[in-house]
């Protein structure tokens, strides 16, 4: 049964049934219960935004505290998984990365490869990312491209409440390590969202919308700042196919060249920096793979190569927006 | 350590400062009208001030996500601070940087930090300058409890021990990293106790009261800059507000922090010692208290005021030169 | 007056020279000095393989072994920078840099840009990066793609003696924090070095070698590859013009684009892994710019999404070589 | 806790297989025949084994860059060890991984590592693992001198405090974390001594002794067993080669690894307590020194002979499903 829930309560419903289903799954991180030790509640927090509230109700034990030390419990989490265990650890927010990535990208990707296929590491990370929320330059970034680069690191970017649903069960599930990225604005966008578990398969982009004069590939919050470019031209006759990617590692090479031989006019549009991003990654491979259908050149539409600024008119500059993907498509349809 | 009337004064002054800037940012930010995240220091004033009151303006201070209360303490001009935390161009930062990056590398500020852990090693660097410099110039990483476990700290204490830098370590246990006990959280009866395991002094003092931070401070920082190598004051303290605002705090027990109010306010012990003492008129404290409010009232009001940054800003300061 | 040394010598003398010229330059790493607390000789090492040999002698107490915490001391390095200084701070391989990356990309790159353009840190982080030393995965990566990602960050990747020298002086005079990557089997290269001291300015692509017919753009070790590949392509009479990056960030759109639209036919060559590379950032900013003057698609030849292999027969095969070069550009060549 | 003589001949065994085969990888490295870093353990073989003894299969163990003897000693085969270093199909981790990276989750052996500080997070989760299943596994982080100033390693230690984990931390001191002296690194007495800054038991044992190593392990072991949280164990040791193969050592004092190889020697102090003792004969151990001389030449003809990887091999094993 589908019934429309917030992109929050999805993540918490996947996070909920999974642990139902699977004694092995366990969730760690700073304040996902939220009181450990203190007078008051427990369950006070339930993570920082509330996303984890409730379970540990459910699941006592099964659901952790962590001191602040990213190495040592997001190490924690990567030795369980080599161990047989499916945790899911929380980075509160993707940019502090820096002080515990060794034990994702050096660790948990690499070990299956080092140990010649016999190990497996099936540790979820789950990590907040994005811009809007005023929160400034170490709390506002969408650092999945550098979780792409990492062969042997799966990358999840959900924009919707379905699909973080479905993706989070998938990566739990999945027998490879998977960041996974919630943006901090989509939290409360609804949407409907089955109640019994499902799947939704890595790999495989979703077709927003579809559409023949140009295609804007793109993912996370932007599919929605995308579609609504696109009702914005279809006004104007310009018939946009919108894709989300839903995953950028693995990537579905196969949807998004498809769109780029029928539509041969790209946006790419991704909310993080420029520079060997997302959109340049796309951008390379259509252009490697699409040379001959491409009618005009591949637009770049992402945030520009500065940090991100904390005053509110400066961020929602940074930020890429309806008007910036709208001009963007209309300079390269035909 | 006796203080002289001046410095008792400016010591209130401080405090002062620092307590009606987090009651009133407390009340501005229940308007809606700053953004972002902020973390209020209310409650623990007499940390930053018992500490900063030794340094000079060379000296250099590194900072937390809670950082307001040092930045005051280390002479952060109050007007721009605030305009910062309304994103305003008249902001310490033109508004780029907002209340979890406000910095005055010219004061020895050298920034609030939206990265648990991240001061320690900053202050290392700023300790390592003057060493290698041959001046006589300290360092100071505050750091809470919940930022004392992150590895980041942990191997700064070693650093600082094996060059022997003049550094000190003050960490400002409140109780709580957001909803989570420090009694839970530090693996140890207290964070000063690993000040063995890198053989250096550790002290644990009340962070309510200013004359006990400050004599503890006096020593460390003497210490450090004599050439003796790094310590670790921690000063057990409690915060008056949320961890950020909009923190229900359920997970405090129900009166905490009123009853901490009641009996161990910073700037009401102070008060007291030294009127009692007969070392400063109650009047005296009062004008104080006086020209403070006016201050952070001139201070919103400009804030409100001004205008934000121009869009032009969005591009510039990322590099010195590119 | 130029002699012929090494790479190693070459990034020596550039060390010597500006701590010779400026006293708040200053370097630490692991073992930089060696033989620090020992019974032994100090200097002992010089760094893993010799590279700060010899300075201990002249600058003493300027440069400094540190523990093993790569956190503390490049914090300190960056602290000290901000606080007026030239810290020159080693990270022995760039494959480290997930233990201690907050401290150079949310902290030296952000500074300025967070505190209002108030702040200066002019840090220099030297790392070894690059594969073909049988140093397995943990090892032999070549990470520069994540540095060019950060905005605040400067990212620069020498391939020859003279570039080593020039723009290492030019990084430690640099204003902005800069990551210098130095290939680890380019370290007993030669070539002619001036003995003064000089720069070489970041953002000025070096043309390596001038051609009409098809562009390798590259950067690093793999220039010296692309010029053998063109240089057998000569004997066919494919003439191509091969692009040394030599700074990745900046980056000298110019040049590279000029070239593109001189040839026509691109292969972007790059030792790093594929995904969100600088291989993919090249060709979409030459597929969005040069559009019209594109005669073939561009070509990417990289590493493959793979961690690197121990074993000498997969490391060989994981490296591009000139034969992969070559077949890459007849490819595309018309 | 007394030792049966099957138990001493197992612990020689091991401890001779490390020597020999390290012995060995020394001398054929010098050919030129075994690629990329080798770190060796000669010298340091009472540690893991002393350790291993106690430990199932079951129970898991984190190494370092130097791991060949923890990997012997948890029951790793040594053929595929030394296929492993020399890149061969044959390898434990099929050459992909090399002497840096040889594991065998099989037998609890998670793994050499070629980042320092790496190994302590993993243990604590092998650790968290068995606690939350409810079983009664321990996990053991091997970490150098040199990795005990790391910060993911101190973080572990107040990780493994907080959540009680059965998990023990054996830093092996031998004096150099590369060319720079662990008296100089480590910023306090002992590593041990970090012990109390995270509430947890913390010994100093001598490296070199078997039953030293044994006995402390053993108390550590049997209380992360039983619920007892962690601990630390410091083995002050000596490496007999250099930090890896082809290190010239300047930094050492002249006759420094002689004059220990001469008097502390663990395969020579073991022998001659165990004989003089009367538990077992010389005989008895000469029989094995044969039988290791036999196995290690066994693993590196096989070795040598063995084929390369398949190119296919290249692109295998980066995920389980992509
Ligand atoms: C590396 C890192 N991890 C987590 C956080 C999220 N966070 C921000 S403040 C905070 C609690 C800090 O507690 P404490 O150090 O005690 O300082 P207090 O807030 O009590 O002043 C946490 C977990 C962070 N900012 N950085
Ligand atoms: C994070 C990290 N920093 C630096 C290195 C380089 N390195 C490899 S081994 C080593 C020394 C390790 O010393 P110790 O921990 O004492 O172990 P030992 O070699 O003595 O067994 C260093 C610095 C590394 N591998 N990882
Ligand atoms: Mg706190
Ligand atoms: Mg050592």
């Amino acid at each position: 049964m589908a019934r429309a829930i917030t992109f929050q309560q999805a993540i918490n419903e996947a996070l909920d049934q999974e642990m139902a289903r699977d004694p092995s799954v366990f969730v760690m991180g700073e304040d996902v219960v939220g009181g450990e030790g203190a007078e008051g509640d427990m369950d006070a927090w339930g993570g920082v935004l509330g996303v984890t509230k409730g379970l540990y109700g459910k699941y006592g034990g099964r659901i952790m505290d962590t001191p602040i030390s990213e190495s040592a419990f997001i190490g924690a989490a990567v030795g369980a998984a080599a161990c047989g265990m499916r945790p899911v650890a929380e980075l509160m927010f993707n940019d502090f990365f820096g002080v515990c990535f060794d034990q994702i990208y050096n660790q948990a990707a690499k070990f299956r490869y080092m140990f010649g296929g016999k190990a497996k590491t099936p540790v979820v990370v789950r990590t907040m990312i994005g811009a809007g929320f005023r929160a400034a330059a170490q709390h506002s970034q969408s650092l999945y491209a550098i979780f792409t680069h990492i062969p042997g690191l799966k990358c999840v970017v959900p924009a919707t409440p379905y699909d973080a649903k479905g993706l989070l069960i998938q990566a739990i599930r999945d027998d490879d390590p998977v960041m996974f990225c919630e943006h901090k604005l989509l939290y409360q966008v609804e949407g409907e969202v089955p109640e019994e578990p499902y799947t939704v398969p890595f790999g495989e982009a979703n077709i927003a919308r579809e559409g023949k004069d140009a295609t804007i590939v793109t993912l996370g919050r932007m599919v929605h700042l995308a579609n609504e470019a696109a009702e914005n031209l279809a006004k104007d006759g310009i018939d946009c196919e919108v894709i989300d990617l839903r995953t950028t590692s693995p990537i579905d090479k196969e949807t998004v060249l498809e769109s780029a031989e029928k539509t041969g006019r790209i946006v790419v549009l991704d909310e993080a920096t420029p520079r060997c991003s997302i959109a340049t990654d796309i951008s390379a491979m259509i252009g490697e793979n699409c040379f001959a259908s491409l009618k005009a050149p591949i637009k770049l539409v992402t945030a520009p190569h500065t940090p991100i600024p904390f005053s509110d008119v400066l961020e929602d500059l940074y930020v890429p927006d309806v008007a910036k993907i709208e001009a963007s498509v209309r300079e390269i349809a035909g | 350590m006796q203080l002289n009337k001046d410095e008792l004064l400016t010591a209130y002054r401080t405090m002062r400062s620092i307590r009606d800037f987090e009651e009133r940012v407390h009340i501005e930010f229940a308007t809606g009208e700053i953004p972002g995240f902020v973390h209020l220091y209310a409650g623990e004033e007499a940390i930053a001030t018992g500490v900063c009151i030794h340094l000079r303006e060379v000296d250099r201070i590194a900072s937390t996500h809670r950082g307001h209360g040092h930045c005051i303490a280390k002479g952060c001009d109050i007007d721009g601070m605030m305009s910062e935390i309304y994103g305003k161009a008249s902001g310490l930062c033109k508004g780029k940087g907002g209340s979890m990056h406000i910095a005055n590398l010219d004061v020895g500020m050298m920034g609030a930090n939206g990265i648990g852990g991240a001061g320690p090693p900053l202050a290392c660097g700023a300790a390592l300058a003057a060493k290698i410099k041959g001046e006589d110039n300290v360092a100071v990483a505050f750091v809470g409890d919940g930022g004392s476990n992150q590895g980041t700290t942990l191997e700064s204490l070693n650093l600082a021990k094996v060059w022997n830098l003049p550094c000190v370590f003050v960490f400002e246990n409140n109780g709580y990293a957001e909803a989570t006990a420090s009694k839970w959280s530090v693996g140890a009866e207290n964070i000063a106790d690993r000040a063995s395991g890198f053989a250096m002094p550790g002290v644990v003092v009340d962070g309510h009261d200013f004359f006990a931070v400050h004599e503890a401070a006096g020593e460390a920082i003497e210490r450090a800059r004599k050439g003796g190598g790094p310590s670790i004051i921690e000063a057990k303290v409690n915060r008056y507000f949320g961890h950020f605002e909009g923190d229900a705090q359920t997970y405090r027990g129900p009166d905490e922090v009123k009853k901490i109010r009641e009996t161990k306010d910073c700037l009401m012990k102070f008060s007291q010692q030294v009127t009692e003492a007969g070392l400063v008129e109650r009047t005296e404290l009062e004008a104080i208290d006086r020209e403070i409010a006016a201050l952070i009232e001139g201070a919103v009001t400009k804030a409100k005021a001004a205008p934000k940054p121009a869009a032009e800003e969005l591009l510039t300061d990322v590099y010195v030169s590119y």
